[in-house]
């Protein structure tokens, strides 16, 4: 394998539980952990939703796979990128969203947040910067 | 005769929610589901959308709402939450049943 | 009432075999009668038998099989639709020369004239889909 | 089976092409012919994209279904609803569909067009007065 | 560095266009193919859309435009029109390719 | 230029199959390496070997296996969402007691990993879906 590091970027454009992208998006994003890249991910459109809190499946007989979002710090995964004009169409803030942090080991584990609210402009410069990005 | 519409995309992702919207006559009624449910978020474009289609009845799925973590009181004055028994209900209620898949 | 179902989509990737199945345990529960369920398009996918799906993840096929099982439920997986994505039943195997099938014992393979019937002899006609 | 007549609608709304649905949609109506319903095709959103004329698929490799199009009328289905406003949205007039026609028993055979261009709210009438709408 | 964006839905139905022109910088170029071809036609909402893009090329795919019955002259003005293998071109010369599926 | 290729839809429902094709023989044509083809999501259901498609249709399986027999491609079926769609090799159908195969024998099933890898061995990461 080659020894270069690549920016990968998951581009998340979908809700969750209508379709399983938002899932098996998340399935790639855990194994690609454990490849040496630099990972971000990016919430845009209806992808903002994955990440919405409270979510509660038990009714749809379907499984609740938000939990997951919050164990992506454990994986050193905690670059997430939401866009702030996706949130506002939406009638969301990021209030709405669940509280995702990790810790920092070069500052001795301090808690921080893995969220991080950019602008469209700003989303399409983190874009532009990657090597490779995923689209499920 | 009156029918049971269902939407079950996202309205900010896909037309159908809209194109519904185009279609329906008083008396109707209209059914969100699946990611259709966040046409029935209150402080979105589709809240007016909703509130002014005359004479006709705005159900939601209340199950897909809770997977959502959208929470009752995010929904739209008016729009009545029923479980899948009460989609049935509609299903029998109404003449027939219009899919904007 | 007589309810038809119609399914357009496959197992997991879409929620409309879920929705479908709740809906069709719902209106059983209720009373109705589901004169048929029929797969079309991706839908067949519905129908295979060789799913192995995650420990902690509902089962979709089985989970309509057993409520075929309860309710004694007509599932017919539509044949035009099956031959393109591969859906075999013994009859498909041995007409298309394959040497294998995959199509759950609970469902049938058979024509698009069984989803116009069930149209036909149904109340309501209820369609789930992308 | 039931003797009574119910009137069917295909509600068409997707492009060709790029997904199955308005060919296997056809497929159901072919087949739908055989038995003795009253049958309308409405053509609404991207589903007017499907009887757009000289389609040519030899370049993407699929099979060209718009001619069963024109063989509808044979199959005495000579009922095809446009809607105006998803014509007027994608820059199309009825002069850029195909010209399908069927021939009338009860007037000696006469060529008449099968495709009639209804408003939104005409369309909003079709639907409300059917038995029975597939979507697919 | 500079991305191909591509587009493969129409932009009657479904967002992606959209989304896509909503985050494209100067020097990056778009290829629309599949349904995506829709968007690349005269007369409609979206040419003034693709017109106001500064710095950004656009293409079609040819073999899609020409299933769906959409002539080279219905084409905007400016958007060049490529086969597979100037697919491939183009995705070979961008950086990168970002798919708004 | 060496491409990885991603496909997240079956075939026959969505164009994805098709185009991806296109692009992936174009490619080859024009002398550039196709790293790796990766079946994901429903793209599962084009590595089956059971599909009877139309005669006057494209075969999108066999046209799939063909070009790799041409070009020595490497076309792997994510095992995860095969599981979930009942796509199953002999080694699955032994693991999880399974009575049929359905893999066509130029597809192999695999780990995610083999996506990741793909990324980082490839210069440009192509995806098709719906």
């Amino acid at each position: 394998m080659s020894e270069e590091i690549k920016n990968f970027l998951y581009l998340n454009r979908r809700a969750p539980y209508g379709t399983i992208y938002a899932w098996e998006s998340l399935e790639v994003v855990l194994i690609g952990a454990a490849f040496d890249q630099k990972v971000s991910l990016a919430f845009v459109d209806d992808g903002v939703f994955q990440i919405a809190k409270g979510q509660d499946t038990s009714g749809i007989g379907m499984k609740n796979f938000s939990p997951t979002y919050a164990a992506l710090g454990d994986y050193d995964v905690h670059q997430l990128f939401v866009e702030k004009e996706s949130l506002e169409e939406r009638g969301l803030t990021v209030d709405d969203l669940m509280h995702l942090t990790w810790e920092d080991e070069d500052e001795d584990w301090a808690e921080k947040d893995s969220i991080q609210v950019v602008s469209r402009l700003e989303l399409a410069e983190i874009i532009a910067a990657q090597d490779v990005v995923f689209s499920f | 005769m009156n029918a049971l519409h269902t939407v079950n995309k996202s309205p900010f992702e896909k037309r159908s929610f809209d194109s519904c919207m185009g279609h329906i006559l008083e008396g109707s009624a209209v059914l969100l589901y699946e990611d259709g449910v966040y046409a029935a978020m209150k402080g979105t474009a589709m809240e007016g959308k909703v509130k002014s289609a005359q004479g006709v009845r705005f159900y939601v799925l209340g199950p897909d709402l809770k997977a959502r973590g959208v929470s009752e009181e995010r929904v739209i004055d008016g729009v009545e939450i029923v479980d899948y028994a009460g989609f049935v209900d509609l299903a029998a209620e109404l003449d027939k049943v219009v899919a904007w898949v | 009432m007589k309810f038809a179902i119609q399914i357009n989509e496959g197992p997991y990737q879409h929620q409309a075999s879920d929705s479908a199945y709740q809906f069709t345990k719902a209106a059983l529960e209720k009373g109705h009668e589901v004169f048929r369920v029929f797969f079309y398009h991706d839908g067949v996918g519905n129908g295979t038998r060789l799913t192995t799906p995650p420990q902690d993840d509902r089962h979709i096929v089985n989970r309509w099989a057993e409520l075929a099982e309860q309710h004694n439920l007509d599932m017919v997986v539509c044949v035009a639709a099956a031959q393109r994505r591969g859906l075999v039943d013994d009859g498909e195997a041995e007409r298309n020369q394959k040497d294998a099938t995959n199509l759950h014992p609970k469902f049938r393979i058979s024509g698009l004239g069984q989803l116009i019937e069930a149209a036909v002899q149904s109340e309501r006609l209820v369609v789930f889909g992308d």
